[in-house]
């Protein structure tokens, strides 16, 4: 394990985009934990990251200095926690481009701000004959809310399919998006094969067809630079907890002019205006959409996530995990009996790596490399329609983040090898 | 002076006790109310608006201490006054409280008695209330162009 | 200030009703904070309760030794984690009478919980013509849902009225039920009268006509023994956050057949058996209703939040908070210009205690009162209807909890008597 | 033995090698299917029962050495059982998964080499699925009492 850091992790000074990944590695508790007597090789990440000192230590310096519910309270407490939570609020705005506070909603996760724009953008616009656009390589988080809305309307999915390399296939998209579409569903970054979509372009055909874009952004916002305005997406979804902060935040951003339209989604306190047995009146935004005593404590150290990995640089963090990346798909190359999913090139491609070994089920992988002390993920990864299209039932992920070198990867390459003779295959 | 004291001035305190405007005025032309959510508070204002300049005012505050003062404050102060210049004492009194003026300036009298208020942030509201429903009732009648009666709500939590 | 405590909090020995507030204050890190110079006298715990060490450090451990996403994972991290998350399942099933662990979901807060019940179960079951007996004494939790799903179905929602002395008026009762009544919702204690309302009685009058009722237990969970089988109620809703846990947690349980029926709410990962463009089927009780990633860390970490009350003894907190809030009663009615809301009989009531001065308004009282440290809540409380009915835009509230004794009390009525001579009235 | 090797004994990587039940039959009277959603293991069952004899099976998994072992002993065992046989043996390995037997019974042959699965909590339900799911179609051919083919689909995280 890497010794104990000093205060702050920083890239190292020869070359800017290199991260001290040894520096970093130190500012993760539990990357000291050891699990079945070896060191803990997280690779996991696409699933959860693991949470820097800073974070910790933001949840505990709320809860031990100001906590207290926020907005109604006229006392110390309470002015502490509301200045610290809308504090976040503007960060975050900040961190995805710098779009305006009030465009940013906090939920629980990816999955409760893609719903919520189902149950309320969705309720409102999606009618009978509408078609929605949705890749075959979503999470179910990003379709199963359009197919149950498409359900309830009499509404139509339609399927953006995919390539066996792993990109979405644009050969039909001008058939796709027509003048019946009203929303393209489509994830920044596959947490399948990584890849990255082009995100942008299908924006921009979106809007000349009259159709909106929602984009689910779990993979790509804890990985490389956002900018949503420069993406031109309507709505942009992601989750606190794959970018170092805590659980149980996620983030919604939506422009301005769809949320004015946009009815709120839970009703309670905090996001009306007046309450009566005749009439309700709703509060402005952002806090139409925050009904009920948010995830305070939470969202406020999710502040600490983001500085964190402003200090590393988001630039920086996307070099670094292309560097790792590529590592990883050479070296797992050299495994006998790996199929490797997803594109090769990793100018097009996150570090999420899915791979199936022709004669080791991905479960029986997971459990053997566990014992080694390697986390890594097996199943159908909630993208079981992409399975589908890969004629598997599930595949093994491997996915990569700041705190990972190129020591875990020979981790897992060995184990991989390791495992094949333990297995007698 | 002890920040408590420098909010509950004796001069707000008089306000509070006993409000200026809550003479109704018959010929208004504009009427808008405002709310603060999370707190509660209440106003309605009725304007007579002629040739731009406000001839008279009727302030009705149901809230704190602060709130009920600014309103105070500002019906005394209006009067006679045209649109852009109580415009431009909104905006200084918005400055004010932001803290981005460090002394109250001469020009505005009374209203410097708000200063205080800028300690305690979560007030800050209940001190603009007034002026903000003031102003969105006005640009709204200007907007609209016509006479007659304009309702507007006003549950801006400006500053959260 | 407390002395630094020993290990746990415990019930003094002479008397086993009685609890150490001196060591309970002690587990609690926040109340040795200084506000304004003064020592921190913390009674707005109807808004949020303060958290002792135990659930921090429940939070700080699971970070450091256990944090991974739950349920899908096979390696030693996510299992750990799983374990835990389905461990506090059990554990508020326990918590609540002896319930099912399958009939526990858990969601944000109370707020989300009745969202939930009302775009399920209350999108599936309720009609035009139907009703929805609703009390006036609701928080807007418990109100703005069924009053929305009433405009788009249709329905009718009834007033359950109150009276002066802060009680349900049940003089027309037999009326108010009847056999168009679908729902009665109804809070098991209001948080602003304090009033405990006759919860088991209407659950057995809104069957007898075939309703259904739905409790929010928001500030009764925290405070007093709940059995939800006891009391018969159809849905019970809470939050940890008020109860010692931290935020971003909420419960909901409901019967299991009554799950059964329901469709479910966040679409997404997690909540689903199979999935297809085709075809989505459902997961089993209870993850139908729990889609996406939840608040892994806070569930676990409410654990302890319901430990360390089981130690105290919920019958030993609820016999507390009837001593101090007999206490504050009386002192508060000596203080001249005071006006107390709610019954006056301690039987009837728990410890939220609202006011007015008939000279200063409560945004002022709450303003002086943080200035001597001491925090209490002033508005209405998310509670417009009710303070409609009292003619007031809002009033001030006192609030107490396990760590609350006779000397807060004391601190409060006395800058409640400096206040009047600080305003000159 | 390390923990790993006893889960990964040499008679069940033997039965995931070459599963036995692979045989479609023609006579089935109950078709289950069972499904373990966190994992995707996906599992098929024919089953030919006559007068409460559970004459022929045909077992198809698609998953990992441990359900497909465990299907595959599944196949092995239950021929020429009555149904009350058959859920008693299912009691047993359950009983044994959670631990609540010390030793596997002799009476369960291979089976018991499923007993090292315990000490890995999430792969239990992998060890279960197959039987579960026959479990389920039986009950379910034996409430509606009648011939032709039924489908139960199963979804139960048991051990979660
Ligand atoms: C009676 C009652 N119901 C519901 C709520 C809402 O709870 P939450 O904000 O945790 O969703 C509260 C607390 O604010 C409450 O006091
Ligand atoms: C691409 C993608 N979308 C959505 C989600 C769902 O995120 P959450 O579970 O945080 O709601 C995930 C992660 O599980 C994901 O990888």
């Amino acid at each position: 394990m890497a010794s104990r850091a000093s205060d702050s992790p920083i890239v190292t000074v020869p070359d800017a985009r290199v991260l001290d990944v040894e520096r970093i590695k130190a500012d993760f508790p539990i990357l000291s934990e050891r699990i079945n007597d070896k060191r803990l090789v997280y690779l996991d990440n696409a699933a959860t990251s693991q949470k820097p000192r800073e974070v910790i230590n933001a949840l505990l310096e709320y809860y031990r200095k100001m906590n207290a519910n926020i907005h109604r309270g006229l006392h110390t407490l309470a002015e502490r926690a509301t200045s610290a939570y809308e504090h976040t609020r503007t960060h975050t705005a900040d961190f995805i481009g710098g779009v305006k506070p009030e465009e940013i909603v906090f939920t629980r996760g990816t999955t409760e701000s893609i719903n919520l724009v189902a149950y309320t953008w969705g309720e409102q616009n999606i009618g009978e004959d509408d078609e929605i656009l949705v890749s075959e390589m979503e999470h179910h988080a990003n379709f199963v809310p359009w197919f149950q809305l498409a359900q309830r309307k009499g509404a139509t999915i339609r399927k953006l399919p995919i390539t066996v390399c792993g990109h979405l296939d644009l050969s039909d998209i001008d058939n796709l998006i027509n003048e019946k579409t009203k929303l393209v569903a489509v994830s920044h970054m596959s947490n399948v094969f990584g890849t990255v979509n082009p995100v942008k372009d299908l924006a921009q055909r979106a809007h000349a067809a009259g159709a909106l874009i929602l984009t689910d952004g779990a993979q790509a916002a804890p990985h490389m630079p956002i900018d949503v305005t420069d993406l031109d997406v309507d709505f942009y979804a992601f989750s606190s907890h794959k970018m170092l902060g805590p659980t149980g935040v996620g983030v919604l951003y939506a422009r301005e002019e769809l949320y004015r339209d946009m009815p709120p989604f839970n009703y309670g306190g905090e996001m009306i205006s007046q309450v009566g047995f005749d009439k309700v009146t709703f509060a402005d935004l952002p806090y139409k959409f925050e009904g009920g005593t948010p995830n305070i404590a939470d969202v406020i150290a999710f502040d600490a996530a983001l500085s964190y990995l402003e200090k590393l640089g988001m630039e920086n963090v996307h070099h670094h995990e292309t560097e790792i990346t590529r590592y990883a798909l050479d070296r797992l190359s050299e495994v006998k009996g790996l199929e490797i999913q997803g594109p090769q090139d990793t100018s097009e491609r996150g570090s999420a790596v899915s791979f199936t070994d022709k004669d080791i089920h991905p479960h029986d992988i997971s459990t053997y490399l566990d014992y080694n002390g390697i986390a890594i993920r097996a199943g159908h990864h909630c993208a079981q329609p992409l399975m589908k299209f890969l004629g598997k039932v599930a595949t093994a992920r491997a996915s990569f983040y700041i705190y990972n070198d190129r020591a875990d990867v020979d981790a897992l390459v060995e184990a991989l090898i390791e495992m094949r003779r333990y297995f007698g295959v | 002076m002890m920040p408590l004291d420098e909010m509950y001035r004796d001069i707000i305190l008089d306000h509070y006790r006993s409000p200026r405007g809550k003479k109704p005025i018959d010929a208004a032309n504009v009427t808008a109310e405002g709310h603060n959510p999370s707190c509660g508070d209440d106003i309605k204002l009725e304007v007579e608006i002629k040739d731009n300049v406000l001839k008279d005012v009727h302030v009705d505050c149901k809230g704190c201490a602060i709130s009920v003062a600014s309103g105070s404050m500002l019906a005394e102060t209006v009067k006679g006054k045209t649109f852009e210049e109580v415009s431009e004492t909104a905006k200084v009194i918005r400055r004010m409280l932001k803290g981005e003026i460090d002394q109250p300036p001469d020009n505005i009298g009374d209203l410097g008695a708000l200063a205080g208020v800028r300690q305690f942030p979560v007030r800050i509201k209940c001190a603009l209330l007034a002026w903000v429903t003031l102003i969105e009732g006005l640009e709204k009648y200007a907007a609209e162009g016509r006479e007659g009666r304009i309702v507007v709500s006003t549950e801006k939590d400006d500053e959260q």
